[in-house]
């Protein structure tokens, strides 16, 4: 599979994050291939969550550098990030629960319209036009993930396993060269599980987004990813191959330490 | 029941994304309006609809209307509390008063439209704090939009054209030499205003705008992280409102009560306003109107009631009419709340699908 | 459209992709094909439609396919699925449509036979499904795809995406415009046009060859006997390899030049039905059935006011709705004004959502219907008729002209085609619609065709006093009972599954002295009336064997009995004993044809050990069966299944 | 400079008052984490009723303890049919409940009270004292004095009743997690009854220091609504907040009154009467004082995980 990863596009050094004196992470550092399914792992409170922060810029590390397509930089805000085309969804649902499936994808798309409230607000010419060409986007999207019948349902009555693909498709809408992906499975049933692993691998090969994904449990990681780092604690303890990773002790280790 | 929507396929995004996709819904949305429009100046006619009928009910309803389409942007939509709506409406009123006083041959909707910009640079400012803090924390600082603006208007003598009694007397409304005079031709030119209002805030709430609130009202977070950016966006929701109360002061003041002063605007109202759309429905236009029609009737009903139980030889001691009214406000608030607090607007959408699926439940 | 080299005999509208060229022509703009895709249904004209069907057989000869060649068309209905019957028949090459559903082994058995090299699959799931036979079938050697999902990375040299081979198709028909309409000329009405394959309830399935001639002829004798007319839609939801499906959403289409509408998937068709709202639609037995089972279990839930005004104005439509609809006369005017306000409170609410509200002719066939089914939706006001027909007649033999509507016959034979009942009871039929031969199979074609021209049709019947068709049975299945008695196996199964809580039946009797029966219980039907009894239940198996679930069985045998009893040719055929199956009866485990009709001896041996059982009088037999999952696995489904017995009646002379 | 003093300390008495009147907030919201917006409607209502009785001819010592009782059954009428319908909603929708509240309270005090203003007389002149007018010359209300006094008394009462008692301490845990409270037993309806019977009382107390200040009428709620900024510059859980609060808005909005009005008739040197400012001049202040400090004096950090 990597062989089709590229470049290095991300990559990050000795990043060091606390919230008043409780450290986050500790001198963390790896990089992101263009093109590859990057994992991170580790046990609850590994500080995954707080990695995937630092990256779209909600947290920003007291020390470290992040260089992201050549160019340096401290940790840029959400609006900056998104901007630079990375897409996220979150560990516990992050949906606009009072507004429809289609008008939560839509929502994906604001960094691309052009039309401003005055022309919305009259829904003439340049305006009714752009809505209609990201409308057509965003049912390619539903098409994609397979959602077409819930289109126009309130997110907020679906079930858990839905829920999460609609964020899916919201991240996708922003066309993104870089998605984040926290927990994508975490309380899924198999199921689903597999679904969701069909629809990474699908977004990963058809449209060659580069994707970070944490998760939790290692089962259905080392399957799709490139490549693993390893957290525990805030520090990063491996980073590889699935295969690599499985064999290191450290891993293992902190493994069998948080009971299961 | 009365649906027939087998056949009314949509084959374009356009006519998938109309405000109305069901056609029955059109048919009944465009009587209304040809009603209000022709019908009701036709029963006029007759001396079916009588002046009172205009100046108590019709022309005041549509007002509060917009009013609370103002505030339902605000609170419903962008999910930003405010109790200051009547400053709002104050500053659209003053202004527009001002416009109109200052520069000659100004047109009374150019004056309008000034006055709602006014309002919706208030609104910036006072919109400031909703940066940093949310819920009850920003709408105990709009209090301070509330008092601070009318205690300027009252203490500013400029404003108010330095009338000893504070109280101003709002020009005549003439457009193309035509005078605005008849109760009649008031209600037609709210009227006016309002429904276009009404369809551009239709528009704004189902585009990227809209969204835009909604997604800053149901998950900042979420919002932030997609590329909304929470100060302009809350901010616009505070300019957008405060235009549309804006120009409800200033049509409050024109075409409603004539002459005002600034503790017209007091915090009383901008509870009304409020109760409007609690009652009409956060987050839904249609809602902003029902309130309406809602809060207006409310006091009439009441006061029939009441003269009917002294009819019936139960003397009420006086003045205790707008206690009741009070008690009724606030005991429907807390039973909206508590049985629907999507209010009525959600009422009618359920109404609504379950003629869509009759004769079956769901 | 190049219409300049055009001859002289091209003007005969007798082919159909030379019809196809007409309507391009005369109404060019008008909608020929929708589809429900990406949330708004897609709309391709008629001049579109010709266009593209010319890029892809302008693209198949640039591949080498040529004249008499057979191309595989296998998916759900999708429009180039549709236009690619038009494409291959441009090119006087003949489509092959597939049961989407069946498993690869099943199709390598057709593609062997039809010696195919082109196929039009829909999606990843077909293709793989080729790959899997490509072996076997070497002559395979070009796979087009319809949706691109998920075959990126598939090498295979066969494989294409549709896209991409019209693309070049288009490219090529711009180079030569005339090449294509050469081939249009060139085609003659007696070639054959399609090959059905039957699935046949014995047997390797035989491909029906049907020229163009006799499905046109078919077709417009169908149009002009229900006025159907450009105006019309049609929604196109059954297997496209199924000759209604093709009759209805082809033949007519093209021919009539109405609309025909493809459904989003196969789990979308309700809602897209209701959207379309078609004017004329077409649907077995088996759909009306779910749907009428929905509405009465969406009903059960509705408030106790609805439900009153559901059951009152259901009566008052069961009174008086059929004969109002037919026009007949002797209605009160009372009942005629309650049938209006039914109409407007329950009937005109209930057509529009189920998407019958703008339905001018609905259509059922395949299988028999159950009066009461029939008559409820005749009595809401659906034009709902049946016709008699099969594969080898282009599905058009009978139909039910308006206002002569009988639940039990299947109607007068259609202009052009004479109907005649053997000795042997047997129906034959005669006239334009009748299949050119059997592929490669002149020993079946002479036997299904004697000497006059008479197709055999194997169905056994006879002909009412008003000279409408009645069907019993097949021929081959009326047998005797040992007591000498006529006994008709599927007219008992049909009466028995005419009951909402029984799927299928599968009777036995002849040449024994009584009648017994397997039963198949509808899932829904009887899991919904379990749960409102709060019987808990595993799933099917455990439910099946249910005591309450057997005495509610018990309930309908006895019924039926009951009416048989009525009807002294039948009176012996009653059913003594019974027992429910463990598993659903099912095309993959070839219990069942693909249409869904059982095959008796297959059953018949696979469960010998139940039908000594029901014989016998003990009381339950334990039996385990290896059954095939959608999946392809498979696995074993083990039960102790009791056995029945019903109380039977006194033969009774109808009273007449 | 000493007429400012004067002023400050004018300022900083009523201040107490306001923390009073905060404190009822700070209750409700402790234990149930609703802002009952209603807290003005019932000073107003427990004032009214009170001096209603009054004027009936009982003597303020029966008076006061039956509007005491009347209080109590409000509250706990209030926590049954309008806060435990309501339970696990979005605080911004009880918040628009009692709003609700506040304005049937409002109504139904003016039923059955009517609406004219009353005076209330509770045998303490609103006269300077002598001798501190003698020593300094500063004319401070000896009323003032004494109602400062008794809040104050009334504030370290609550205070001792919040962190010693057994009720008091449920009622912290109550604040801090309504589950956890629940699972070790705490009676969360029980509690909530008490704490609307405490705001209840300190409704009336407060309710009868301002209107025998100010006379008892339906601008008292105004005065509730002062408690508002108060709670913002001290925090909406923090009793230490509400005094602290109190003392500033009280000061503060005498001291803009007193000596704003000069200051900005120089600058835009006009002579209009810009009186009045005590109206507005706590909002601002607070309003500005979010700007700086969203979670308030005492308020804890709010930190936004995800």
């Amino acid at each position: 599979m990597s062989k089709k990863s590229g470049e290095v596009i991300l990559s990050f050094d000795n990043i060091s994050l606390s919230f008043g004196g409780v450290k986050a992470l500790t001198s963390i550092g790896f990089d992101v291939r263009e093109h590859e399914i990057r994992a991170i792992i580790g046990p609850n409170g590994a500080g995954k969550s707080s990695m995937l922060n630092v990256i779209n810029g909600v947290y920003h590390p007291q020390q470290g550098e992040i260089v992201f397509r050549g160019q340096k930089r401290r940790g840029m805000n959400t609006y900056e990030s998104a901007k630079s085309g990375i897409a996220r969804t979150f560990q516990n649902i992050a949906l606009f629960k009072g507004m429809s499936v289609l008008d939560n994808i839509m929502t994906g798309r604001n960094l691309k319209m052009r039309s401003n409230f005055l022309l919305d607000a009259i829904y003439w010419g340049p305006a009714q036009r752009e809505e209609i060409a990201h409308r057509k986007a965003v049912e390619e999207i539903i098409d994609f993930l397979e959602i077409q019948h819930i289109r126009k349902t309130p997110v907020g009555r679906l079930p858990y396993g839905l829920q999460k693909r609609v964020e899916l498709g919201r991240a996708l809408a922003a066309e993104p060269s870089i998605l984040l992906l926290d927990e994508p499975m975490a309380g899924m049933n198999v199921e689903e599980k597999q679904d969701m692993c069909r629809f990474i691998l699908d977004v990963n090969d058809q449209l060659g987004t580069t994707i970070v994904l944490i998760e939790h449990d290692m089962g259905v990681v080392m399957d799709i990813s490139d490549r693993v780092v390893v957290l525990d604690y805030g520090k990063k303890i491996a980073d590889g191959t699935p295969d690599e990773v499985r064999s290191n002790q450290n891993v293992i280790d902190a493994y069998l330490g948080v009971a299961h | 029941m009365f649906y027939r929507e087998s056949g009314q396929f949509k084959s374009t995004y356009a006519e998938d994304s109309q405000i109305f996709p069901i056609r029955q819904d059109r048919w009944v949305v465009g009587g209304i309006v040809a009603f209000a429009f022709l019908g009701i100046p036709l029963l006029a006619q007759f001396g079916w609809v009588s002046n009172y009928a205009f100046t108590a009910i019709l022309t005041p309803f549509l007002i509060f209307a917009l009013a609370a389409l103002g505030l339902n942007i605000l609170t419903g939509y962008a999910g930003q509390l405010s109790l200051g709506t009547a400053a709002f409406m104050a500053v659209g009123a003053f202004a527009s008063y001002n416009f109109m006083l200052r520069i000659e041959g100004m047109p009374i909707l150019v004056a309008f439209v000034l006055g709602g910009l006014c309002a919706a640079a208030v609104g910036i400012v006072f919109g400031l704090p909703s940066l940093r803090i949310r819920g009850f924390y920003l709408a105990a600082a709009t209090l301070a939009t509330q008092f601070f603006i009318v205690w300027c208007l009252t203490k500013v003598g400029w404003f108010t054209n330095y009338s000893s009694s504070g109280v101003i007397t709002a020009q005549k409304i003439e457009m193309f030499g035509y005078a605005f005079d008849s109760s009649m031709s008031k209600y037609l030119f709210v009227l006016g205003i309002v429904s276009v209002m009404a369809l551009l805030a239709k528009n704004m709430v189902r585009t990227n705008i809209g969204r835009s609130w909604m997604a800053i009202r149901d998950m900042d977070m979420a919002a932030e992280v997609i590329g909304f950016r929470p100060m302009r966006t809350k901010l616009m929701a505070f300019a957008v409102s405060s235009f549309y109360c804006g120009v409800a002061g200033a049509l409050f003041a024109y075409a409603y009560l004539g002459t005002v002063e600034p503790e017209g605007f007091n915090l009383d109202l901008s509870f009304r306003i409020l109760f409007m759309v609690i009652i009409g429905g956060l987050g839904s236009i249609l809602g902003s109107f029902l309130g309406s029609a809602f809060i207006v009737l409310l006091p009439i009903v009441l006061n029939v009631a009441m003269q009917s139980l002294e009819g019936a030889g139960l003397p009420l001691p006086s003045g205790i009419g707008s206690s009741i009214e009070l008690m009724a406000f606030g005991a429907l608030i807390i039973f909206f709340l508590i049985v629907e607090p999507h209010g009525l607007a959600r009422l009618w959408q359920i109404g609504k699908e379950k003629l869509r699926l009759w004769p079956f439940p769901h | 459209m190049a219409v300049a080299g055009v001859s002289v005999d091209a003007v005969r509208l007798d082919t159909f992709p030379r019809l196809l060229r007409q309507h391009a022509q005369l109404r060019g703009g008008r909608p020929a094909t929708r589809e429900k895709d990406l949330g708004i249904w897609q709309t391709w004209s008629w001049a579109e439609v010709f266009t593209e069907a010319r890029a892809l057989a302008s693209a198949l000869a640039q591949m080498g396919f040529k004249r008499g060649d057979n191309l595989a068309i296998i998916g759900d209905n999708r429009p180039r699925l549709y236009w690619s019957f038009a494409a291959a028949q441009m090119l006087g090459g003949v489509p092959v449509p597939l049961y989407q559903d069946a498993v690869a082994a099943e199709m390598a058995f057709v593609l062997q036979d039809a010696e195919i090299r082109f196929a039009i699959v829909e999606d990843q799931e077909q293709v793989d499904k080729m790959l899997e036979i490509k072996d076997q079938c070497p002559a395979l050697k070009h796979i087009f795809y319809d949706d691109p999902r998920g075959l990126t990375h598939y090498g295979q040299s066969e494989l294409a995406s549709l896209d991409a081979v019209m693309d070049q198709g288009r490219a090529e028909d711009r180079l030569h415009p005339a090449a294509i309409d050469a081939e249009i000329d060139r085609g003659g009405a007696d070639e054959v046009a399609v090959m059905l394959y039957t699935s046949g309830t014995t047997g390797k399935p035989k491909g029906v060859c049907q020229t163009h001639a006799s499905f046109i002829s078919a077709a417009k004798s169908g149009c002009e006997f229900d006025k159907l007319g450009p105006d019309d839609s049609i929604l196109s939801y059954l297997p496209m390899a199924w000759v209604g499906d093709h009759l209805f959403s082809y033949a007519q289409a093209i021919v009539a030049g109405f609309t025909i509408n493809c459904p989003e998937s196969g789990d979308t068709v309700l809602t897209d039905m209701r959207e379309i709202g078609p004017t004329y639609y077409f649907a077995p037995p088996r759909v009306f059935e779910n749907v009428l089972t929905t509405v009465q279990i969406r009903m059960e839930d509705a408030g106790a006011v609805k439900r009153w005004l559901f059951d009152y104005f259901s009566g008052v439509a069961r009174r008086v709705g059929a004969e109002i609809l037919d026009g007949k006369g002797g209605v009160s005017i009372k009942d005629r004004l309650l049938y209006a306000l039914g109409d407007i409170l329950i009937y005109g609410p209930l057509r529009n959502v189920l998407g019958l509200s703008r339905v001018r002719v609905a259509y059922t066939a395949g299988a028999a219907i159950g009066p009461d089914l029939f008559r409820f939706y005749r009595s809401i006001g659906v034009n709902l008729k049946q016709l008699y027909g099969s594969t080898e007649t282009c599905a058009a033999v009978c139909l039910q002209p308006d206002g002569e509507i009988k639940f039990d016959s299947v109607g007068k034979p259609i202009p052009g085609v004479e109907v005649m009942i053997a000795a042997s009871g047997e129906v034959m039929v005669r006239g334009g619609c009748l299949l050119k031969e059997y592929y490669k199979r002149p020993d079946s074609t002479a036997e299904a065709i004697d000497g006059e021209g008479y197709f055999h049709t194997g169905d056994a019947g006879f002909f009412d006093e008003h000279g409408h068709l009645k069907i019993i049975d097949r021929a081959k299945d009326v047998g005797k009972l040992a007591g000498g008695a006529l006994f008709a196996p599927n007219f008992i199964e049909n009466k028995l599954k005419f009951f909402s809580f029984i799927k299928e039946a599968v009777a036995f009797g002849d040449a024994r002295e009584r009648v017994c029966a397997f039963i198949n219980i509808d899932m829904g039907a009887v899991g919904n009336w379990a749960e409102r009894r709060n019987i808990a239940y595993s799933g099917y198996t455990d439910l099946a064997q249910k005591a309450e679930v057997y005495e509610l069985i018990r309930d309908c045998l006895e019924k039926a009995n009951a009416d048989l009893a009525q009807d002294p040719m039948l009176a012996d055929s009653q059913v003594h004993r019974f027992l429910v199956l463990h598993k659903e009866l099912d095309p993959d485990d070839d219990e069942l044809t693909r249409t869904r009709k059982v095959r008796r001896r297959f059953v018949a041996e696979k469960y010998a050990v139940l039908i000594d059982a029901l014989y016998s009088d003990q009381p339950s037999q334990y039996i385990e069966t290896l059954v095939k999952f959608e999946d392809g696995r498979s696995g074993m489904v083990a039960a102790d299944l009791r056995i029945m017995s019903a109380t039977r009646y006194p033969a009774t002379k109808r009273a007449a | 400079m000493q007429f400012f003093i004067e002023v400050l300390i004018a300022g900083l008495l009523s201040g107490v008052m306001y923390s009073l009147v905060a404190l009822g907030y700070v209750l409700i919201y402790k234990a149930s984490g609703v802002f009952n917006f209603a807290q003005g409607a019932m000073v107003f209502f427990a004032a009214l009723t009170a001096v209603g009785l009054h004027d009936l001819g009982l003597s303020l010592w029966v008076a006061v303890p039956l509007t005491m009782v009347a209080m109590i059954v409000l509250g706990l009428v209030t926590e049954k049919f309008v806060l435990r319908p309501l339970v696990a909603q979005p605080e911004i929708t009880l918040f628009m409940a009692t709003i609700g509240l506040t304005f049937f309270v409002e109504g139904l005090a003016q039923a059955i009270w009517g609406a004219s203003v009353r005076g209330l007389e509770l045998g303490i002149a609103d006269v300077p004292l002598e001798w501190l007018m003698e020593v300094s010359g500063m004319a401070i209300s000896q009323f003032d004095l004494i109602a400062a006094g008794i809040a104050a008394a009334l504030v370290a009462g609550l205070a001792l009743f919040f962190s010693r008692t057994k009720v008091g301490r449920a009622l912290r845990a109550v604040a801090d997690d309504h589950q956890a409270a629940l699972s070790v037993g705490i009676p969360l309806q029980h509690i909530w009854g008490v704490v609307w019977a405490v705001a209840g009382f300190v409704a009336l107390v407060s309710g009868l220091l301002w209107g025998a200040r100010n006379g008892v009428q339906f601008a008292l709620t105004f005065v509730a609504l002062k408690a508002l900024p108060v709670l913002i510059l001290g925090g909406f859980t923090s009793v230490p907040g509400a005094i602290v609060g109190g003392l500033i808005i009280g000061a503060s909005e005498k001291l803009a009154e007193v000596f704003l009005p000069p200051l900005l008739q120089q600058l835009f040197d006009t002579q209009m009467n810009l009186g009045g400012i005590e109206g507005w001049f706590p909002y601002v202040l607070a309003l500005l004082f979010l700007l700086v400090r969203p979670e308030g004096l005492f308020g804890e950090k709010i930190i936004r995980r995800i």
